[in-house]
Protein backbone atom coordinates (compact mmCIF):
# COMPACT_ATOMS: atom_id res chain seq x y z
CA UNK A 1 0.00 0.00 0.00
CA UNK A 2 0.80 3.77 -0.29
CA UNK A 3 1.55 5.66 2.55
CA UNK A 4 1.23 9.39 1.86
CA UNK A 5 2.92 12.13 4.66
CA UNK A 6 1.83 15.93 4.86
CA UNK A 7 2.72 19.06 6.59
CA UNK A 8 5.01 18.61 9.28
CA UNK A 9 4.27 14.80 9.11
CA UNK A 10 5.76 14.63 5.71
CA UNK A 11 8.95 17.15 7.13
CA UNK A 12 9.61 14.97 9.81
CA UNK A 13 9.50 12.10 7.98
CA UNK A 14 11.47 13.74 4.72
CA UNK A 15 9.35 12.13 2.02
CA UNK A 16 5.56 12.71 0.70
CA UNK A 17 5.06 9.36 -0.08
CA UNK A 18 6.18 5.36 -0.20
CA UNK A 19 5.09 2.04 -0.88
CA UNK A 20 4.82 0.08 2.47
CA UNK A 21 4.48 -3.04 3.29
CA UNK A 22 4.02 -3.75 6.67
CA UNK A 23 3.26 -7.52 7.95
CA UNK A 24 -0.31 -8.91 8.43
CA UNK A 25 0.34 -8.56 12.74
CA UNK A 26 -0.19 -5.10 11.44
CA UNK A 27 -4.19 -4.55 11.31
CA UNK A 28 -4.84 -1.22 12.44
CA UNK A 29 -4.19 2.52 11.86
CA UNK A 30 -2.72 2.46 15.15
CA UNK A 31 -0.39 -0.65 14.56
CA UNK A 32 0.43 1.33 11.66
CA UNK A 33 1.66 3.91 13.32
CA UNK A 34 3.67 1.74 15.77
CA UNK A 35 5.52 -0.16 12.95
CA UNK A 36 6.55 3.62 11.33
CA UNK A 37 7.84 4.91 14.01
CA UNK A 38 9.96 1.80 14.40
CA UNK A 39 11.30 2.26 10.79
CA UNK A 40 13.83 5.25 12.31
CA UNK A 41 14.49 8.47 14.35
CA UNK A 42 12.83 10.37 11.34
CA UNK A 43 9.47 8.05 11.99
CA UNK A 44 9.25 8.20 15.86
CA UNK A 45 9.57 12.14 15.69
CA UNK A 46 6.79 12.16 13.29
CA UNK A 47 4.86 9.98 15.23
CA UNK A 48 6.02 10.71 18.54
CA UNK A 49 2.51 12.25 20.01
CA UNK A 50 0.60 9.83 18.22
CA UNK A 51 -2.65 10.66 19.49
CA UNK A 52 -2.49 14.30 17.50
CA UNK A 53 -1.87 12.62 14.23
CA UNK A 54 -4.98 12.06 11.78
CA UNK A 55 -4.95 9.35 9.08
CA UNK A 56 -6.98 8.89 6.07
CA UNK A 57 -7.49 5.80 4.41
CA UNK A 58 -8.51 6.02 0.40
CA UNK A 59 -8.99 9.72 1.20
CA UNK A 60 -11.82 9.53 3.93
CA UNK A 61 -11.13 10.26 7.81
CA UNK A 62 -10.72 7.35 9.43
CA UNK A 63 -10.17 6.53 13.53
CA UNK A 64 -6.86 4.94 14.59
CA UNK A 65 -9.03 2.00 14.95
CA UNK A 66 -9.95 1.58 11.79
CA UNK A 67 -8.57 -1.38 10.16
CA UNK A 68 -6.39 -1.08 7.20
CA UNK A 69 -6.75 -4.30 5.38
CA UNK A 70 -7.41 -3.09 1.62
CA UNK A 71 -6.21 0.16 2.12
CA UNK A 72 -4.70 1.61 -1.10
CA UNK A 73 -3.55 4.81 0.38
CA UNK A 74 -2.83 6.00 3.69
CA UNK A 75 -2.20 8.97 4.45
CA UNK A 76 -1.18 10.78 7.93
CA UNK A 77 -1.41 14.31 8.87
CA UNK A 78 -1.63 16.87 11.68
CA UNK A 79 -4.68 18.51 12.47
CA UNK A 80 -6.54 20.46 9.53
CA UNK A 81 -5.83 24.19 9.53
CA UNK A 82 -7.44 25.30 6.27
CA UNK A 83 -10.64 27.48 6.03
CA UNK B 1 0.74 18.76 -5.99
CA UNK B 2 0.54 20.41 -8.76
CA UNK B 3 -3.25 20.03 -10.94
CA UNK B 4 -6.23 21.97 -10.14
CA UNK B 5 -8.83 19.93 -9.77
CA UNK B 6 -12.20 21.57 -11.50
CA UNK B 7 -15.60 22.47 -11.19
CA UNK B 8 -17.17 19.32 -9.56
CA UNK B 9 -20.58 20.60 -10.13
CA UNK B 10 -23.33 18.37 -9.17
CA UNK B 11 -27.44 18.82 -9.01
CA UNK B 12 -28.96 18.52 -5.35
CA UNK B 13 -32.96 18.53 -4.48
CA UNK B 14 -33.47 21.99 -2.93
CA UNK B 15 -36.18 20.42 -0.85
CA UNK B 16 -39.09 20.06 -3.84
CA UNK B 17 -38.13 23.23 -5.18
CA UNK B 18 -35.54 23.55 -8.52
CA UNK B 19 -32.69 21.72 -8.37
CA UNK B 20 -29.88 23.70 -7.09
CA UNK B 21 -26.18 23.81 -7.85
CA UNK B 22 -23.11 22.70 -5.74
CA UNK B 23 -19.87 23.85 -7.06
CA UNK B 24 -16.90 22.71 -5.41
CA UNK B 25 -13.49 23.68 -6.66
CA UNK B 26 -9.67 23.62 -5.12
CA UNK B 27 -7.42 25.69 -6.95
CA UNK B 28 -4.17 28.08 -6.52
CA UNK B 29 -5.61 31.05 -8.36
CA UNK B 30 -8.01 33.28 -6.47
CA UNK B 31 -11.68 34.18 -6.99
CA UNK B 32 -14.09 36.49 -7.50
CA UNK B 33 -16.80 36.79 -4.50
CA UNK B 34 -19.30 38.29 -7.34
CA UNK B 35 -18.55 36.20 -10.55
CA UNK B 36 -19.38 32.97 -7.99
CA UNK B 37 -22.39 34.71 -6.30
CA UNK B 38 -23.49 35.37 -10.20
CA UNK B 39 -22.92 32.20 -11.57
CA UNK B 40 -25.21 30.32 -8.40
CA UNK B 41 -28.14 32.94 -8.87
CA UNK B 42 -28.14 33.39 -12.58
CA UNK B 43 -31.87 33.42 -14.00
CA UNK B 44 -33.15 33.10 -10.85
CA UNK B 45 -35.95 34.92 -9.03
CA UNK B 46 -37.04 32.66 -6.23
CA UNK B 47 -33.79 33.11 -4.31
CA UNK B 48 -34.41 35.94 -0.81
CA UNK B 49 -31.00 35.50 0.50
CA UNK B 50 -27.46 35.68 -0.29
CA UNK B 51 -24.55 34.61 2.24
CA UNK B 52 -21.04 34.73 1.36
CA UNK B 53 -17.66 34.26 3.62
CA UNK B 54 -14.49 35.11 2.14
CA UNK B 55 -11.83 33.74 4.40
CA UNK B 56 -8.64 36.33 4.27
CA UNK B 57 -4.79 35.91 5.07
CA UNK B 58 -4.02 38.35 7.94
CA UNK B 59 -0.82 40.36 7.84
CA UNK B 60 -0.47 39.10 11.83
CA UNK B 61 0.61 42.75 12.85
CA UNK B 62 2.88 43.25 9.51
CA UNK B 63 4.97 39.80 10.73
CA UNK B 64 3.43 37.78 8.03
CA UNK B 65 4.99 37.35 4.22
CA UNK B 66 3.13 34.89 3.13
CA UNK B 67 0.90 31.85 3.88
CA UNK B 68 1.81 28.47 2.38
CA UNK B 69 -1.25 26.06 1.65
CA UNK B 70 -0.38 22.61 1.49
CA UNK B 71 -3.28 20.27 0.85
CA UNK B 72 -4.19 16.80 -0.20
CA UNK B 73 -4.98 16.52 -3.63
CA UNK B 74 -8.18 14.88 -4.38
CA UNK B 75 -9.10 14.20 -1.05
CA UNK B 76 -9.29 18.25 -0.10
CA UNK B 77 -12.06 18.02 -3.40
CA UNK B 78 -13.91 15.24 -1.75
CA UNK B 79 -13.91 15.96 1.62
CA UNK B 80 -15.21 19.49 0.90
CA UNK B 81 -17.79 18.00 -1.51
CA UNK B 82 -18.57 15.54 1.60
CA UNK B 83 -19.40 18.35 3.74
CA UNK B 84 -21.55 20.28 1.22
CA UNK B 85 -23.80 17.85 0.38
CA UNK B 86 -23.77 17.44 4.35
CA UNK B 87 -25.27 21.12 3.80
CA UNK B 88 -27.75 20.31 0.98
CA UNK B 89 -29.33 17.88 3.20
CA UNK B 90 -30.02 19.25 6.27
CA UNK B 91 -30.65 22.85 5.11
CA UNK B 92 -33.60 23.91 2.27
CA UNK B 93 -30.84 25.84 0.26
CA UNK B 94 -31.38 26.44 -4.08
CA UNK B 95 -27.50 25.84 -3.99
CA UNK B 96 -23.83 26.75 -2.63
CA UNK B 97 -20.50 27.21 -3.65
CA UNK B 98 -17.23 26.39 -1.72
CA UNK B 99 -13.47 26.96 -3.34
CA UNK B 100 -10.57 26.73 -1.10
CA UNK B 101 -7.19 27.82 -2.56
CA UNK B 102 -3.54 26.46 -1.95
CA UNK B 103 -0.32 27.04 -2.54
CA UNK B 104 1.81 30.42 -1.74
CA UNK B 105 -1.01 33.37 -0.31
CA UNK B 106 -0.40 37.07 0.78
CA UNK B 107 -1.63 39.30 3.18
CA UNK B 108 -5.43 40.44 2.36
CA UNK B 109 -5.65 37.75 -0.36
CA UNK B 110 -8.62 35.29 -0.17
CA UNK B 111 -7.88 31.95 1.08
CA UNK B 112 -11.49 30.50 1.09
CA UNK B 113 -15.19 31.45 -0.26
CA UNK B 114 -18.60 29.92 0.83
CA UNK B 115 -21.77 31.00 -0.80
CA UNK B 116 -25.33 29.91 -0.13
CA UNK B 117 -28.43 30.99 -1.35
CA UNK B 118 -31.81 29.76 0.07
CA UNK B 119 -35.25 31.26 -0.08
CA UNK B 120 -34.91 32.17 3.74
CA UNK B 121 -31.68 33.97 5.85
CA UNK B 122 -31.67 31.47 8.51
CA UNK B 123 -30.73 28.40 6.18
CA UNK B 124 -28.47 30.43 4.35
CA UNK B 125 -26.75 31.57 7.53
CA UNK B 126 -26.47 28.71 9.19
CA UNK B 127 -25.06 26.54 6.31
CA UNK B 128 -22.75 29.12 5.54
CA UNK B 129 -21.26 28.42 9.13
CA UNK B 130 -21.65 24.88 8.98
CA UNK B 131 -19.93 24.67 5.83
CA UNK B 132 -16.98 27.37 7.51
CA UNK B 133 -16.93 25.19 10.50
CA UNK B 134 -16.34 21.96 9.05
CA UNK B 135 -13.74 22.99 5.89
CA UNK B 136 -11.95 24.32 9.54
CA UNK B 137 -11.70 20.90 10.51
CA UNK B 138 -11.99 18.59 8.55
CA UNK B 139 -10.83 19.94 4.99
CA UNK B 140 -7.24 18.22 4.30
CA UNK B 141 -5.36 21.70 4.12
CA UNK B 142 -2.31 22.96 6.77
CA UNK B 143 -0.91 26.19 6.38
CA UNK B 144 2.55 27.09 7.11
CA UNK B 145 3.58 30.98 7.72
CA UNK B 146 6.49 32.78 5.94
CA UNK B 147 7.91 35.83 8.38
CA UNK B 148 8.80 39.02 6.90
CA UNK B 149 12.39 38.38 8.87
CA UNK B 150 13.23 35.41 6.51
CA UNK B 151 12.01 33.17 8.72
CA UNK B 152 10.48 30.14 7.71
CA UNK B 153 7.93 30.38 10.84
CA UNK B 154 5.58 27.83 11.81
CA UNK B 155 2.96 25.36 10.47
CA UNK B 156 -0.15 26.93 12.10
CA UNK B 157 -1.77 25.16 15.37
CA UNK B 158 -4.98 24.23 14.90
CA UNK B 159 -7.31 25.96 17.44
CA UNK B 160 -9.30 24.17 19.74
CA UNK B 161 -12.04 26.90 19.67
CA UNK B 162 -12.75 26.04 15.67
CA UNK B 163 -13.42 21.97 16.90
CA UNK B 164 -15.68 23.15 19.54
CA UNK B 165 -17.34 25.03 16.75
CA UNK B 166 -17.57 21.79 14.42
CA UNK B 167 -19.11 19.94 17.22
CA UNK B 168 -21.99 22.55 17.75
CA UNK B 169 -23.52 21.19 14.96
CA UNK B 170 -23.69 17.78 16.51
CA UNK B 171 -26.52 18.60 18.83
CA UNK B 172 -29.94 17.62 18.42
CA UNK C 1 -40.79 60.39 0.99
CA UNK C 2 -38.52 61.55 -2.15
CA UNK C 3 -34.92 62.46 -1.03
CA UNK C 4 -32.34 60.00 -0.48
CA UNK C 5 -30.41 59.75 2.75
CA UNK C 6 -27.08 59.39 2.06
CA UNK C 7 -23.89 57.90 3.43
CA UNK C 8 -23.68 58.08 7.19
CA UNK C 9 -20.51 57.04 7.58
CA UNK C 10 -19.19 57.89 11.23
CA UNK C 11 -16.21 56.15 13.05
CA UNK C 12 -16.20 52.72 15.23
CA UNK C 13 -14.17 51.33 18.19
CA UNK C 14 -12.77 48.37 16.63
CA UNK C 15 -11.70 46.95 20.50
CA UNK C 16 -7.92 48.08 19.99
CA UNK C 17 -8.06 48.29 16.47
CA UNK C 18 -7.69 50.68 14.18
CA UNK C 19 -10.76 52.28 14.15
CA UNK C 20 -13.43 50.71 11.41
CA UNK C 21 -15.90 51.73 9.53
CA UNK C 22 -19.38 52.32 9.58
CA UNK C 23 -21.78 52.70 6.82
CA UNK C 24 -25.38 53.19 6.94
CA UNK C 25 -27.72 53.96 3.63
CA UNK C 26 -30.98 54.31 2.84
CA UNK C 27 -31.73 54.55 -1.32
CA UNK C 28 -34.07 53.68 -3.94
CA UNK C 29 -31.38 52.13 -6.51
CA UNK C 30 -29.53 49.50 -6.52
CA UNK C 31 -26.28 48.57 -4.77
CA UNK C 32 -23.52 46.16 -5.96
CA UNK C 33 -22.17 43.91 -3.04
CA UNK C 34 -18.64 44.05 -4.41
CA UNK C 35 -18.15 47.58 -4.77
CA UNK C 36 -19.45 47.65 -0.80
CA UNK C 37 -17.07 44.72 0.14
CA UNK C 38 -14.48 46.43 -2.07
CA UNK C 39 -14.89 49.89 -0.26
CA UNK C 40 -15.33 48.35 3.12
CA UNK C 41 -11.93 46.44 3.00
CA UNK C 42 -9.57 48.74 1.00
CA UNK C 43 -5.94 49.42 2.12
CA UNK C 44 -6.36 46.50 4.60
CA UNK C 45 -4.25 43.35 5.54
CA UNK C 46 -5.65 42.52 8.95
CA UNK C 47 -9.59 41.58 7.73
CA UNK C 48 -9.52 37.17 8.23
CA UNK C 49 -13.15 37.13 7.45
CA UNK C 50 -16.23 39.16 5.36
CA UNK C 51 -19.29 37.98 5.32
CA UNK C 52 -22.10 39.55 3.13
CA UNK C 53 -25.75 38.97 3.20
CA UNK C 54 -28.18 39.82 0.85
CA UNK C 55 -32.02 40.18 0.66
CA UNK C 56 -33.68 39.72 -2.51
CA UNK C 57 -37.24 40.11 -3.56
CA UNK C 58 -38.75 36.94 -4.36
CA UNK C 59 -41.37 35.69 -7.30
CA UNK C 60 -43.60 34.41 -4.82
CA UNK C 61 -44.13 31.69 -7.59
CA UNK C 62 -44.22 33.76 -9.98
CA UNK C 63 -47.18 35.75 -8.44
CA UNK C 64 -45.65 38.70 -7.39
CA UNK C 65 -44.88 41.69 -10.30
CA UNK C 66 -42.99 44.22 -7.96
CA UNK C 67 -42.67 45.14 -4.07
CA UNK C 68 -43.46 48.41 -2.83
CA UNK C 69 -41.48 49.28 -0.06
CA UNK C 70 -42.38 52.24 2.07
CA UNK C 71 -40.24 53.45 4.88
CA UNK C 72 -39.78 56.49 7.34
CA UNK C 73 -37.46 58.88 6.27
CA UNK C 74 -34.82 59.94 8.55
CA UNK C 75 -35.98 57.16 11.47
CA UNK C 76 -35.10 54.32 9.05
CA UNK C 77 -31.28 55.38 8.61
CA UNK C 78 -31.65 56.53 12.35
CA UNK C 79 -33.09 52.98 13.75
CA UNK C 80 -30.34 51.20 11.72
CA UNK C 81 -27.13 52.96 12.78
CA UNK C 82 -28.37 52.25 16.35
CA UNK C 83 -28.95 48.51 15.47
CA UNK C 84 -25.81 49.14 13.58
CA UNK C 85 -23.53 50.93 16.64
CA UNK C 86 -24.57 47.96 18.91
CA UNK C 87 -23.43 45.60 17.00
CA UNK C 88 -20.22 47.08 17.14
CA UNK C 89 -20.40 47.42 20.64
CA UNK C 90 -21.06 43.42 21.00
CA UNK C 91 -18.50 42.21 18.31
CA UNK C 92 -14.92 43.10 17.83
CA UNK C 93 -15.77 44.18 13.90
CA UNK C 94 -13.48 45.98 12.00
CA UNK C 95 -16.40 47.89 10.51
CA UNK C 96 -19.78 47.06 8.81
CA UNK C 97 -21.85 48.35 5.66
CA UNK C 98 -25.80 48.31 6.16
CA UNK C 99 -27.93 49.62 3.09
CA UNK C 100 -31.49 49.27 2.65
CA UNK C 101 -33.66 50.25 -0.08
CA UNK C 102 -37.26 51.29 -0.47
CA UNK C 103 -39.57 52.22 -3.32
CA UNK C 104 -40.47 49.40 -6.55
CA UNK C 105 -38.27 46.60 -6.35
CA UNK C 106 -39.28 43.72 -9.51
CA UNK C 107 -38.25 40.14 -8.36
CA UNK C 108 -34.84 39.10 -8.41
CA UNK C 109 -33.30 42.50 -7.47
CA UNK C 110 -31.66 43.02 -4.24
CA UNK C 111 -33.44 44.73 -0.81
CA UNK C 112 -30.52 44.81 1.86
CA UNK C 113 -27.53 44.28 2.35
CA UNK C 114 -25.04 43.87 5.16
CA UNK C 115 -21.40 43.12 5.35
CA UNK C 116 -19.84 42.59 8.11
CA UNK C 117 -15.73 42.58 8.26
CA UNK C 118 -13.79 41.21 11.48
CA UNK C 119 -10.57 39.27 12.28
CA UNK C 120 -12.40 36.42 12.63
CA UNK C 121 -15.26 34.48 11.03
CA UNK C 122 -17.46 34.22 14.56
CA UNK C 123 -17.70 37.96 15.04
CA UNK C 124 -18.42 38.56 11.20
CA UNK C 125 -21.44 35.45 11.03
CA UNK C 126 -22.78 36.64 14.65
CA UNK C 127 -22.72 39.95 13.64
CA UNK C 128 -24.16 39.67 10.21
CA UNK C 129 -27.20 37.48 11.54
CA UNK C 130 -27.63 40.32 14.62
CA UNK C 131 -27.72 42.78 12.04
CA UNK C 132 -30.42 41.28 9.72
CA UNK C 133 -32.65 39.80 12.70
CA UNK C 134 -32.93 43.63 13.91
CA UNK C 135 -33.10 45.32 10.23
CA UNK C 136 -36.24 43.10 10.51
CA UNK C 137 -37.88 44.16 13.15
CA UNK C 138 -36.85 47.53 14.31
CA UNK C 139 -36.34 49.12 11.03
CA UNK C 140 -39.15 51.32 9.90
CA UNK C 141 -39.94 49.72 6.37
CA UNK C 142 -42.78 48.17 5.35
CA UNK C 143 -44.10 45.71 1.83
CA UNK C 144 -46.67 46.00 -0.18
CA UNK C 145 -47.15 43.34 -2.83
CA UNK C 146 -48.48 44.11 -6.39
CA UNK C 147 -49.36 40.77 -7.73
CA UNK C 148 -49.28 40.11 -12.20
CA UNK C 149 -52.76 39.55 -12.09
CA UNK C 150 -53.09 43.12 -11.44
CA UNK C 151 -54.59 42.95 -8.07
CA UNK C 152 -52.54 45.57 -5.86
CA UNK C 153 -51.81 42.56 -3.04
CA UNK C 154 -51.43 43.13 0.35
CA UNK C 155 -49.33 44.77 2.75
CA UNK C 156 -46.86 41.98 4.01
CA UNK C 157 -47.95 40.68 7.27
CA UNK C 158 -45.03 40.84 9.82
CA UNK C 159 -43.75 36.99 10.85
CA UNK C 160 -43.45 35.86 14.46
CA UNK C 161 -39.92 33.77 13.26
CA UNK C 162 -38.61 36.89 13.01
CA UNK C 163 -39.67 38.18 16.21
CA UNK C 164 -38.09 35.10 17.85
CA UNK C 165 -35.10 35.80 15.62
CA UNK C 166 -34.57 39.03 17.26
CA UNK C 167 -35.45 37.79 20.70
CA UNK C 168 -32.67 34.85 20.83
CA UNK C 169 -29.88 38.12 21.39
CA UNK C 170 -31.28 39.07 24.01
CA UNK C 171 -30.03 35.87 26.45
CA UNK C 172 -27.06 35.87 28.37
CA UNK D 1 -47.49 68.12 16.99
CA UNK D 2 -47.11 66.56 14.07
CA UNK D 3 -48.80 63.09 13.95
CA UNK D 4 -47.28 60.92 11.16
CA UNK D 5 -48.35 57.36 9.60
CA UNK D 6 -47.52 54.58 7.70
CA UNK D 7 -48.80 51.50 5.48
CA UNK D 8 -51.64 50.68 6.22
CA UNK D 9 -52.51 52.79 8.86
CA UNK D 10 -51.78 55.74 6.44
CA UNK D 11 -54.57 53.99 4.55
CA UNK D 12 -56.93 53.28 6.46
CA UNK D 13 -56.40 56.50 7.99
CA UNK D 14 -56.35 58.42 4.74
CA UNK D 15 -53.66 60.73 5.21
CA UNK D 16 -49.63 60.94 4.90
CA UNK D 17 -49.06 63.26 8.24
CA UNK D 18 -51.09 66.35 10.45
CA UNK D 19 -51.15 68.59 13.27
CA UNK D 20 -52.79 67.24 15.97
CA UNK D 21 -53.90 69.30 19.45
CA UNK D 22 -54.95 66.72 21.89
CA UNK D 23 -56.42 68.22 25.49
CA UNK D 24 -53.94 67.73 28.53
CA UNK D 25 -55.82 64.72 29.21
CA UNK D 26 -54.27 62.44 26.89
CA UNK D 27 -50.65 61.86 28.21
CA UNK D 28 -49.69 58.89 26.65
CA UNK D 29 -49.33 57.07 23.48
CA UNK D 30 -52.08 54.45 24.43
CA UNK D 31 -54.42 57.68 25.37
CA UNK D 32 -53.47 59.60 22.18
CA UNK D 33 -54.50 56.42 20.20
CA UNK D 34 -57.89 56.26 22.03
CA UNK D 35 -57.98 59.82 21.27
CA UNK D 36 -57.54 59.24 18.12
CA UNK D 37 -59.62 56.67 17.22
CA UNK D 38 -62.87 58.90 18.23
CA UNK D 39 -61.97 61.62 15.67
CA UNK D 40 -63.58 59.15 12.75
CA UNK D 41 -64.12 56.31 11.38
CA UNK D 42 -61.16 55.89 9.18
CA UNK D 43 -59.11 56.31 12.42
CA UNK D 44 -61.58 53.46 14.16
CA UNK D 45 -60.39 51.18 11.64
CA UNK D 46 -56.81 51.99 11.11
CA UNK D 47 -56.44 51.68 15.27
CA UNK D 48 -59.02 48.95 15.53
CA UNK D 49 -56.14 46.23 16.91
CA UNK D 50 -54.51 48.90 19.19
CA UNK D 51 -52.14 46.15 20.66
CA UNK D 52 -50.57 45.68 16.80
CA UNK D 53 -49.56 49.42 16.49
CA UNK D 54 -45.96 50.72 16.90
CA UNK D 55 -45.75 53.89 17.59
CA UNK D 56 -43.01 55.85 17.42
CA UNK D 57 -41.90 59.44 19.18
CA UNK D 58 -39.56 61.75 17.24
CA UNK D 59 -37.91 58.55 15.22
CA UNK D 60 -37.32 56.75 18.37
CA UNK D 61 -39.67 53.47 18.66
CA UNK D 62 -41.72 54.37 22.09
CA UNK D 63 -44.27 51.64 23.81
CA UNK D 64 -47.62 52.81 24.81
CA UNK D 65 -47.39 53.80 28.00
CA UNK D 66 -44.87 56.04 26.58
CA UNK D 67 -45.77 60.08 27.82
CA UNK D 68 -45.87 62.29 25.06
CA UNK D 69 -45.76 65.40 26.27
CA UNK D 70 -42.73 67.10 24.44
CA UNK D 71 -43.16 65.43 21.03
CA UNK D 72 -42.91 67.02 17.86
CA UNK D 73 -43.70 64.60 15.66
CA UNK D 74 -45.50 60.97 16.93
CA UNK D 75 -45.65 58.00 14.17
CA UNK D 76 -47.79 55.35 13.60
CA UNK D 77 -47.19 52.07 11.86
CA UNK D 78 -47.83 48.51 11.64
CA UNK D 79 -44.92 45.93 12.23
CA UNK D 80 -42.22 46.41 10.04
CA UNK D 81 -41.20 44.28 7.61
CA UNK D 82 -38.17 45.34 5.85
CA UNK D 83 -35.41 43.16 5.50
Amino acid sequence: MKAVYFAWVRERIGATDEEIFPPETVRTVADLIGWLSAKGENYAYAFENAKTIRAAIDRTHVKHDAAIAGAREIAFFPPMTGG
Amino acid sequence: MGVDRRAHGFPSDARGGKPGTCNVRVQSEPFDVAVESAHLTAGRTDIGAIVTFTGLCRDEGGTLATLELEHYPGMAEEEISRVAQEALDRWPLMGLTAIHRYGKIAPGEPIVLVVTISAHRAAAFAAAEFLMDFLKTRAPFWKKERRVDGSSGDWVAARDDDDAAAERWSEG
